[in-house]
C-alpha cells in the first residue's frame, strides 16, 4: 500500500492528488502543443462530453470503495436502465415517465446488492460480480436484440448541447462533484464513510450506523449509473442491452488512478476526477496523435502502474538500507 | 471489509470437536451443496447432462478457469489479487501458437514449457511491482492487464493461429484422454493437488496465509513477506502461462483476443469457492469447485434449452444464489456451534 | 558475572520519527539469568526500545551488542534467529489462523518432506497453555479472541522459541491477577535457566515482584539504572514522573441518584446468562472477574454492539433497542472499549478526527463539519488528559499505547455521556495520568454520571468501585459492596468458590 | 412509439435513395490525388477486418492516396465515436466504416458530413442518414438463404438444426438469421426444424459450451449452422474431436484458413465467405469516388473499382461486392486468408 504517500489521506489534497495535477497539466500542455487538432473547442468540448458517464460513475464508486466495499456491476446497472428506457418507448410511454422509472430501477439493482451484502454479510466483490452478470441479462431479457433509435431530438439534442465550449452535461456532471465533494470531505457522513472504510469495527463502536450507510451507498451507486444511462442513451440516440459494457473497468481504473485506496478508507474526490479527466485526454490525444490502439492500452496500463509507482520509489529505495516496518507502526 | 462477513462464525467455532464441528469447518461444503442441486436439478430435465461424454465435457470445460483460479488463490490468499491473468493467458497463448506454427522443429515440451515461463516472467513483473515496489496488487495488475495485452496485440498485429497451422500432436493433448480422463483434465488436478498439498503442509504455504492473514504482523513473525508475495504472483503467472498453453491446444484458433475478460470468472470463481478475498484464509480445492460450479453453470443452461436471451441473467442469478446458500449454510453450523458451545459450558 | 558479557545490550542509542525523537542515547543491558525492567511513561519511548531490539527500528546512532559484539539487525528474523523472542506491546496474531498456528508461525515442527506436523505442533501447544494455566483450545481461531487471551496467546508465542533473551512489553496489561502469577511463574523459571528478560509494565508492584534491576526512561532520555532491592516505588515514580505523585486512586464520596442503567436476566446464548444489575447516577460499579468471565462480552451486549438472546436493558427507565450502539448513545450511554485498536481507534485517522468520531453531531455548523470546533474539542481533551502528541492532525497510531488509549478515553468523555461503561480504562496507561483518569471517573461520577467499570487490575476495583459486581463463566455470581470488598472476597467469587455472595 | 431493429432493416431495404448531395457527379472526375482514407472497422487486430482494410488500404495504395486503419480493441457501440471526432479533427476525406451500432454513430457520422467528409459504410451497415454509401459484401438475403441452403444439402433436407450466433446484438448476424428463418418456410424444408438459436459472444469457450449444450440438448441434432467466424472454428474444433464428427453437419461463414483443417477431415463440408480483402479494396474505390466527386451516391451511378471492375450503385445508395465463395474441400486449397 502506498500508506505513506497520502497519510492521514483524509483532507482534500494530498501528494497523490498533487502528481496527478502535474500529470494532468503536463499532458495536456504536450497535447495542445503538439498534437493537431486537440487544442480546438469542438475537440474540447468532444473530450469533455466523452468521460461524462465515466465520471458520474466514478463518484459514488469513490464512495463505494472509500467505504471498503465495490460496485462490479455499474455498467451492467447502465445497460438494465437504457433497456428499460428502451422497453417503455417503444410501449409508447413519454420519456419524461420514462426518466424516474429507468432512475427508480437504477436505485433498485443498488438496493439489491446493498441487501445481499449488508444484511446477509457477503463480500461485494462476489455479489457484484454476481449481479453484473444478472442486470446485463436481465436488459436483454428485457429489450433482446433490439436496438431503440427514434429517440426525442430535444433531449438527445440536449445530451450534447454546449454552452461555448462547455458541454451541458459536463456543468450537470460539475454540479454533482461539487455536491459530492462537499458530502465526502466536509460533512459528518463523509467522516463515517471514511471511519468505516477504514476499521469499520470502531466505527460500528462509535454509533456510526455501518450497514445503513453502506446500504444507501450502493442505492446511489446504482442510482447514478442509470443517470449515466440516460446520458448515454440519449448521446448516442440508441438504447441496447449492450451498452455501456466494460466501462466498470474504466470506472474502476479511473477511480484507483485518483489515488484511492481500494481497502477503503483513503481517496479525495478531486483526485479522482482529475483522474478522470487525465485519462480522457491521454486517450484522446493518442488517438488525435495516430498512436496504434494497442499501444493506447500499453499507456493506459503503464499510467496506472507508474502514477502509483513513483511515489513509492522514493520509499522503496529508503527501504534497502531499513527493515521493512520503517515509519509504520506494527498494526 | 470482511470483519462483518466473519464475524458470525468466528467467535463460535470452540470447543467441541463434534461432527458439526468437524462438518462445520469444511469451507467448501455450500458449494458442494450447491454443486449437487445444480447437478440433480439438470440431470432430472435431461439424464442426458449426467452421461459420462456430458461430465468429461463439464470436466474439460472447467479444467483451464480451474487452473488460473488455483493460481489466484495463491495471490488472493496473500491480500493481492491478479487481474492480469487473462492476458497473460493470451499472450502465452498466442506465443505459443506462433512458435508451434512458425517453428515446426522445436518440441512441444519445450513450448509448453516457454509458455509456462513466458507466464512465470510477466508474474515476476506483477510480484516486482506488489511486492517490491509496493503498488497496489490491483492498480499493478489492472495495468498489466492492459500492458500485457498491448504487448500480444503488437505482437500479433491482426494474425492468426489457425488449428492447421500447429501440429496434430500439439492440439490432441487438446482432446486427448488417458485411461479415459481428458489430458487438460489430468493437467489441472495435478496442479490443484500439488498446490493444495504445499499450501497446507509446508511453511511456505502456510506463511502465505500469515501475511494475508495480518501483513504486519507477519513482518514481526520474521516472515520473508516480499519475497513471498512475488513468489505467489510467480506462480499465478506460470499457471496462467500453463493455462496459455492449454488454450491453444484446446480451441486451436488464437489470435490476440484470445481469454479476453476471463479475469472476471476466474476470481468470480475463486471468491465462490469462499477464498476469502481480502486474504487469509480459502483453500485452492474450493476455488476449483467455485470453478466447476460456474461452468456447470452455463453448461447446463445451455443443456436445459433455457432461452438463449436469458441465460445471462440466469447465470448472474444461480452465482449470487450459490453465495447465498453458501453464506446461509455457514450461519447455520455457527449458530448450532453456538449453542453447543452453551451447553459444553455449563 | 563482570567477566561474560551481557547476552544483549544497548550502547547510545537513539531514534527519531520526523521530529519526534523517541529515544536519545539510551544504553541498556541485559545479563543472563536476569530480569531487568523498563520503566517510564506514556510515550518514554520504551515500546520503541523494544523495536529496536527486534529488528523492527534501526537505530540511528548508537549500537546493539550480542555477546559483546556489535550486531546489525536488518529484520525481525535477524533477531529472532539471535535467539530474540519478544512479545509486543500490541498483539500481532493472524485472526484467519489457529491458536497453535499462530504460536508456532514460522517454527512448526517438521515431519518427511518439510511437511508440518500438525499433531505435535497441537500437542505443544497444549502443553505450552498448561504451563501458562490457560483453557485455550488451540483449534480455535485467533479472530475473536478477547484482548487477554491474545495476549495469552503472544506469550506462548514467546514462550515456544527457547529463546535466550525474552522482552515483554506490557504484557500483563490485560490480565488480571491469576494469570499474571501464573506467567510469572514462568518467567522465573526462564531466569534460572539463564533466560535474560526485560519486562516493561505500568503496574509498579509487578516490577518490584519479578525483576532485579530497573531502567528508567523519560522523554526519551535515559535518567537511571538501579537495583530493585536499592529504591523504593516512590523513587521510581519520581525517576519516572519527575516529580511526587497525588494519591492513585482518589476517590470522593458522591451521591447516589436514581437508576440510570438497568439490565434484567440479559442471556445471550453460549456467552453469558441471566445477568442483572442496576447502577445509579454518581456511583461507580465494577465489573470484576478472572479473564473470559464474560465482563466485556455483557457490556458489548447493553451498548448493543452485539445482540442479546433474552432480557432488557433499560437507561432512565427507557427501554434500549437492542443491537444498535447509536440507539444507545442518544440515550447518553457511551463505551469506552478494550481492544483500541480495533475497536476504539480508526488508525489512519487523525487524533481530532478520531476524538471527534463518536460525536460528529457536535461538531457540525450547519450541514459541514466545523475543523474548529472539531480541534476546540480535541485540544481540551488532550490538555485534560496529558496527552503527548506532536500535532493533533497527526494519525493517532504514531503515538504511543498509553497515549492511544487517552485518544479513547477523550472521544468517549467528550460526549458527556450519562452512562459511561468502561472496559479497562487504564490498559497501557501509566501511573501519572492514571492517577489523573481515576480523578476525572470519580469526578464524573460526582457530576451525576453513573459508570460501571470493568477492570482485571484487583486495586483499581477495590480503589475505586463504591460496589462490586463478580462475574464467573458468564453468570453474575456476588455483588459485593465497597466496605466488604477485599481481594480476598473478590478473588473468592471470581475463582468460583463459594465463599462469596450469592447473586 | 419507438423504432425497433427490424423497422429499421426494413427502411434500410425499402428506403428512398440516400441523402442528396451537394454536389453534381462528374462521373469523368479523375481520382483526387492524395486523398486521405481512413478505415474504422467494429475493431482492430480482428483477423478479418485486417485483411479487409490492408485490401482498402492497397486500394487507396493504387490511386495514390493514404489510407489507415484505426479504431477500439473492443467492438462496442459507443467506442468508434471517439474515433470518427478524432477523424474529423484530423479532416479526413472519407471514412470507412462498419458499424457495431448502426445508429450510436449516426450523430457522429454526420458531423463528419457536415465537415465535408464522406462516410462509406462496409460489413455492417450504418442508419442510411449517417452515411452516403454501403459497400455490401454479400446481399444479406442471398447470404442467409445459401447457408440454409448449403446446410440442406448436406442433411438431405430433413433433421433438427440449430444456429450459433455471435452476440445478441450483432446487426447483420441478426438480419441474416430473419433470412435463414424465412427460407426456411419453404416447403422444400419443410422436414427441417429450426430448434434453437445461441449465442457464443464471438467468445472461443462460450461457443465450445454452447455447442455442447446444443448436441446434449438436441441429441438428434442434424446440423449448425455459424454465421460468425468465431462461433464456426469453436464448434468445428468441438466436433471434430467428438463422435458427432461428420454425423452433425456445421456450415456458416469463416476463412479458409482457419477452418482447412477441418474440411480435410471431414467436420466440415462445405462453408462459405466473400474475400474480405475484395470488400476492403471496393469499398476505397468507392470512397475515392465520392471524394473526387465522381459519384455522388445517387442510384444508378456507375465507378471503376480497380481490378474489381466496374460496380453500379443500387438502390438505398448500396453496392454489392458479388457472391460469396463456397468453400469445399476441393477448392480450399486455392485460398490463403
Ligand atoms: N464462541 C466462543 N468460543 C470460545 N470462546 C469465546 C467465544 N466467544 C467469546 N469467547 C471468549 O469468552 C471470553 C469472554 O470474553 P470477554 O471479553 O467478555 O471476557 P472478559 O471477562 O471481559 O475478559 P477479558 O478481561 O479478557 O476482556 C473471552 O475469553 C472470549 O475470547
Ligand atoms: N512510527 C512512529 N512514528 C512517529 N512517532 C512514533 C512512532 N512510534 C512511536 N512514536 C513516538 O515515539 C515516542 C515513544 O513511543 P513509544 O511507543 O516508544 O512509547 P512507550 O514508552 O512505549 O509508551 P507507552 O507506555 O504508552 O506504551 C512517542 O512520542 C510516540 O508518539
Ligand atoms: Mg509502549
Ligand atoms: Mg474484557
Amino acid at each position: 500500500m502506498p500508506a505513506d504517500a497520502s497519510r492521514p489521506g483524509t483532507g482534500l489534497f494530498h501528494r497523490w492528488e498533487g502528481l496527478i495535477l502535474i500529470l494532468l497539466v503536463a499532458v495536456t500542455t504536450w497535447a495542445s502543443l503538439g498534437v493537431d487538432g486537440f487544442a480546438n473547442s469542438s475537440n474540447v468540448s468532444f473530450l469533455l462530453l466523452d468521460v461524462t458517464e465515466i465520471a458520474l460513475m466514478a463518484l459514488t464508486m469513490t464512495l463505494v470503495i472509500v467505504a471498503a466495499e465495490i460496485d462490479l456491476s455499474v455498467a451492467s446497472t447502465l445497460g438494465l436502465s437504457c433497456a428499460v428506457l428502451g422497453w417503455l418507448w417503444n410501449a409508447g410511454l413519454p420519456i419524461e415517465a420514462i426518466m424516474p422509472i429507468c432512475l427508480v430501477a437504477g436505485a433498485l439493482c443498488g438496493a439489491l446488492n446493498g441487501y445481499l451484502v449488508t444484511r446477509l454479510g457477503l463480500p461485494s466483490l462476489a455479489v457484484t460480480i454476481g449481479t453484473f452478470a444478472l442486470y446485463r441479462g436481465l436488459a436483454y431479457v428485457i429489450l433482446g436484440d433490439q436496438a431503440v433509435a427514434d429517440l426525442p431530438p430535444a433531449y438527445t439534442g440536449l445530451a450534447s448541447a454546449t454552452l461555448g465550449p462547455i458541454p451541458v452535461m459536463t456543468l450537470l456532471v460539475a454540479l454533482l462533484a461539487a455536491g459530492f465533494t462537499a458530502i465526502l470531505h466536509f460533512t459528518s457522513l463523509g467522516r463515517a464513510i471514511v471511519a468505516l472504510g477504514s476499521n469499520e469495527e470502531a466505527a460500528f463502536f462509535s454509533g456510526i450506523r455501518v450497514k445503513r450507510i453502506r446500504f444507501w451507498l450502493f442505492v446511489a451507486s446504482g442510482a447514478m449509473a442509470a443517470l449515466a444511462s440516460l446520458i448515454f442513451t440519449f448521446r448516442y440516440a440508441s438504447a441496447r442491452a449492450d451498452n455501456g459494457s466494460g466501462l466498470e473497468l474504466a470506472v474502476i481504473a479511473a477511480v484507483l488512478l485518483g489515488g484511492v485506496s481500494i481497502f477503503g478508507g483513503r481517496g479525495t474526490l478531486p483526485g479522482v476526477l482529475m483522474a478522470v479527466l487525465l485519462l480522457g485526454v491521454v486517450r484522446n490525444a493518442l488517438i488525435l496523435a495516430d498512436v496504434a490502439n494497442e499501444v493506447l492500452n500499453f499507456v493506459t496500463g503503464l499510467l496506472l502502474v507508474a502514477s502509483v509507482l513513483a511515489p513509492n520509489l522514493g520509499a522503496v529505495w529508503r527501504r534497502r538500507s531499513s527493515p521493512p516496518l520503517e515509519g509504520k507502526s506494527a498494526s | 471489509m470482511t470483519t462483518t462477513a466473519n464475524r458470525p462464525e468466528v467467535s463460535l467455532r470452540t470447543g467441541g470437536r463434534g461432527l458439526v464441528d468437524r462438518v462445520g469447518r469444511v469451507r467448501e461444503l455450500g458449494i458442494v451443496a450447491a454443486l449437487a442441486v445444480l447437478f440433480g436439478i439438470t440431470g432430472a430435465v435431461n439424464p442426458e447432462f449426467l452421461s459420462l461424454d456430458s461430465l468429461r465435457d463439464i470436466l474439460l470445460n472447467s479444467a483451464i478457469i480451474a487452473t488460473l483460479a488455483v493460481g489466484q488463490t495463491l495471490v488472493v490468499i496473500t491480500r493481492n489479487v491478479d487481474l492480469s491473468v487473462s492476458s497473460v493467458v493470451g499472450l502465452s497463448a498466442f506465443g505459443g501458437a506462433l512458435i508451434l506454427a512458425d517453428q515446426p522443429g522445436v518440441p512441444i515440451a519445450v513450448v509448453v514449457a516457454g509458455c509456462v515461463l513466458l507466464g512465470a516472467l510477466c508474474g515476476a513483473l506483477n510480484g516486482l511491482l506488489v511486492g517490491a515496489a509496493g503498488v497496489p496488487a490491483l492498480v499493478a495488475t489492472l495495468g498489466t492487464l492492459y500492458a500485457f495485452r498491448g504487448i500480444d496485440y503488437a505482437w500479433a498485429g491482426g494474425r492468426q493461429v489457425n488449428a492447421a497451422d500447429m501440429p496434430e500432436s500439439f492440439l490432441s493433448l487438446g482432446s486427448g484422454s488417458l485411461l479415459g480422463i481428458p489430458l487438460l483434465v489430468l493437467a489441472a488436478v495435478v496442479v490443484l493437488l500439488a498446490v493444495g498439498w504445499m499450501l497446507r503442509n509446508l511453511r511456505s504455504g502456510r506463511e502465505l496465509y500469515a501475511i494475508g492473514s495480518n501483513p504486519a504482523a507477519a513482518v514481526l513473525a520474521g516472515i520473508p513477506v516480499r519475497k513471498r508475495v512475488i513468489t505467489a504472483f510467480v506462480a499465478s503467472g506460470a499457471l496462467a502461462g500453463l493455462a496459455g498453453a492449454m488454450w491453444a491446444a484446446r480451441f486451436g484458433t488464437v489470435d490476440a483476443a484470445a481469454a479476453t475478460g476471463k479475469e472476471l470468472d476466474v476470481i468470480a470463481a475463486v471468491v465462490v469457492g469462499g477464498v476469502a478475498i481480502f486474504g487469509g484464509s480459502g483453500t485452492v480445492y474450493g476455488a476449483a469447485l467455485g470453478a466447476l460450479l460456474l461452468t456447470g453453470i452455463s453448461s447446463a443452461l445451455a443443456v436445459l434449452r433455457v432461452d438463449a436471451l436469458a441465460q445471462t441473467a440466469i447465470n448472474g442469478a444461480l452465482i449470487i444464489a450459490a453465495i447465498v446458500l453458501d453464506r446461509l449454510l455457514a450461519l447455520r453450523v455457527a449458530a448450532a456451534l453456538r449453542r453447543r458451545r452453551y451447553r459444553d459450558a455449563r | 558475572m563482570a567477566d561474560t558479557p551481557p547476552v544483549l545490550a544497548l550502547r547510545g542509542v537513539s531514534k527519531s520519527f520526523g521530529a519526534v525523537r523517541a529515544l536519545r542515547e539510551v544504553s541498556l543491558e541485559l545479563a543472563a539469568g536476569e530480569a531487568h525492567a523498563l520503566a517510564g511513561e506514556n510515550g518514554a519511548g520504551k515500546s520503541t526500545l523494544v523495536k529496536i531490539l527486534s529488528g523492527v527500528h534501526r537505530p540511528d546512532a548508537g549500537q546493539i551488542l550480542l555477546d559483546g559484539e556489535p550486531v546489525e539487525f536488518h529484520g525481525p528474523a535477524d533477531a529472532q534467529a539471535a535467539g530474540v523472542a519478544v512479545i509486543y506491546q500490541e498483539p500481532t496474531l493472524f485472526p484467519d489462523l489457529s491458536v497453535a498456528e499462530n504460536i508456532f508461525m514460522g517454527s512448526q515442527p517438521r515431519g518427511t518432506l518439510g511437511r508440518i506436523d500438525r499433531r505435535a505442533m497441537r500437542a505443544q501447544a497444549v502443553a505450552l497453555f498448561d504451563r501458562l494455566g490457560v483453557p485455550l483450545d488451540p483449534d480455535r481461531p485467533a479472530r475473536g479472541l478477547s484482548i487477554a487471551d491474545q495476549q495469552l496467546v503472544e506469550i506462548a508465542k514467546a514462550l515456544s522459541r527457547a529463546a535466550r533473551v525474552l522482552i515483554m512489553d506490557e504484557p500483563t496489561a490485560a490480565l488480571s491477577g491469576n494469570e499474571v502469577a501464573r506467567l510469572f511463574g514462568v518467567a522465573r523459571s526462564l531466569r534460572e535457566q539463564g533466560c535474560a528478560i526485560l519486562f516493561i509494565s505500568h503496574r509498579l508492584d509487578e516490577i518490584f515482584d519479578l525483576c532485579r534491576r530497573v531502567t528508567t526512561l523519560r522523554d526519551g532520555g535515559y535518567v537511571a539504572s538501579d537495583l530493585i532491592s536499592a529504591i523504593t516505588p516512590d523513587d521510581l515514580v519520581r525517576r519516572m514522573v519527575g516529580r511526587d505523585l497525588d494519591a492513585l486512586f482518589p476517590k470522593q464520596d458522591a451521591a447516589f441518584g436514581e437508576v440510570a442503567l438497568q439490565v434484567r436476566r440479559l442471556t445471550r446464548e453460549g456467552v453469558f446468562t441471566d445477568v442483572s444489575f442496576e447502577v445509579r447516577r454518581g456511583e461507580i460499579v465494577a465489573l470484576a472477574g478472572l479473564v473470559g468471565a464474560g465482563r466485556s462480552e455483557v457490556a458489548r451486549a447493553v451498548f448493543g454492539v452485539d445482540r442479546w438472546d433474552a432480557g432488557s436493558v433499560e437507561v432512565a427507565g427507557r427501554r434500549l433497542k437492542p443491537g444498535s450502539p447509536s440507539a444507545a448513545m442518544d440515550l447518553g450511554l457511551a463505551l469506552v472499549p478494550e481492544d483500541r485498536r480495533q475497536q476504539g481507534l480508526v488508525m489512519e485517522l487523525s487524533i481530532e478526527r478520531n476524538i471527534a468520531l463518536a460525536g460528529l453531531g457536535e461538531v457540525r455548523r450547519g450541514p459541514l463539519i466545523s475543523r474548529v470546533a472539531e480541534r476546540v474539542r480535541a485540544a481540551d481533551w488532550a490538555q485534560r488528559l496529558q496527552l503527548k502528541h506532536r500535532s493533533l492532525s497527526d494519525a493517532v497510531d504514531v503515538l504511543s499505547g498509553g497515549n492511544q488509549q487517552k485518544v479513547v478515553l477523550a472521544k468517549w468523555l467528550a460526549r458527556k455521556p450519562a452512562v459511561l461503561i468502561v472496559d479497562e480504562p487504564t490498559r497501557g496507561i501509566d501511573v501519572g495520568t492514571k492517577a489523573e483518569v481515576h480523578r476525572l471517573l470519580s469526578e464524573l461520577a460526582v457530576g451525576g454520571i453513573a459508570v460501571l467499570m470493568i477492570s482485571s487490575e484487583l486495586p483499581e476495583v477495590l480503589g475505586m468501585a463504591d460496589r462490586v459486581l463478580v462475574m464467573h463463566e458468564g453468570r453474575l455470581v456476588a455483588e459485593i459492596p465497597r466496605e466488604d470488598a477485599t481481594e480476598e472476597t473478590v478473588m473468592a467469587a471470581a475463582t468460583g468458590r463459594p465463599a462469596g455472595g450469592g447473586a | 412509439g419507438g423504432t425497433t431493429r427490424e423497422d429499421v432493416a426494413q427502411q434500410a431495404s425499402a428506403s428512398a435513395a440516400a441523402p442528396a448531395s451537394s454536389a453534381a457527379a462528374d462521373p469523368n472526375a479523375p481520382i483526387k490525388p492524395g486523398l486521405k482514407i481512413a478505415f474504422l472497422p467494429k475493431q482492430v487486430n480482428n483477423p478479418y477486418f485486417t485483411i479487409a482494410n490492408g485490401g482498402g488500404i492497397d486500394a487507396a495504395k493504387e490511386f495514390g492516396g493514404e489510407g489507415k486503419e484505426v479504431g477500439p480493441s473492443e467492438a462496442s457501440a459507443s467506442s468508434q465515436v471517439s474515433y470518427i471526432n478524432t477523424l474529423i479533427q484530423q479532416k479526413q476525406d472519407a471514412i470507412v466504416i462498419s458499424a457495431n451500432d448502426p445508429n450510436a454513430v449516426v450523430p457522429a457520422l454526420k458531423q463528419a458530413r457536415d465537415a465535408g467528409i464522406k462516410v462509406v459504410s462496409y460489413d455492417s451497415d450504418t442508419a442510411p442518414e449517417g452515411r452516403d454509401l454501403f459497400v455490401n459484401q454479400a446481399s444479406a438475403e442471398d447470404l442467409g438463404r445459401t447457408e440454409v441452403q448449403l446446410l440442406a444439402e448436406q442433411i438431405g433436407h430433413k433433421g433438427k438444426i440449430a444456429i450459433l450466433s455471435a452476440t445478441p446484438n450483432a446487426t447483420n448476424q441478426n438480419t441474416w438469421i430473419e433470412f435463414m428463418k424465412d427460407e426456411l418456410t419453404k416447403p422444400e424444408y419443410k422436414d427441417m426444424e429450426l430448434v434453437k438459436v445461441a449465442y457464443g459472444n464471438d467468445e472461443d469457450q462460450k461457443s465450445f459450451t454452447e455447442t455442447q449444450g446444443l448436441l446434449r440438448a438436441y441429441p438428434d441434432l442434424a446440423g449448425i449452422i455459424s454465421p460468425t467466424t468465431v462461433g464456426i472454428a469453436a464448434a468445428a474444433r468441438y466436433l471434430s474431436d467428438s463422435k458427432y464428427r461428420g454425423k452433425v453437419k456445421l456450415t456458416g461463414l469463416g476463412t479458409p484458413n482457419q477452418l482447412r483443417k477441418f474440411v480435410k477431415d471431414g467436420t466440415i463440408d462445405g462453408f462459405e465467405l466473400w474475400s474480405p480483402g475484395d470488400l476492403g479494396y471496393l469499398a476505397s474505390y468507392a470512397a475515392a469516388a465520392l471524394a473526387s466527386g465522381q459519384i455522388s451516391g445517387a442510384e444508378g451511378e456507375k465507378f471503376k473499382a480497380g481490378k474489381l471492375g466496374e460496380y453500379t450503385i443500387g438502390a438505398g445508395g448500396e453496392i454489392l461486392l458479388g457472391k460469396p465463395t463456397v468453400f469445399t474441400k476441393d477448392n480450399i486449397d486455392d485460398f490463403d486468408f
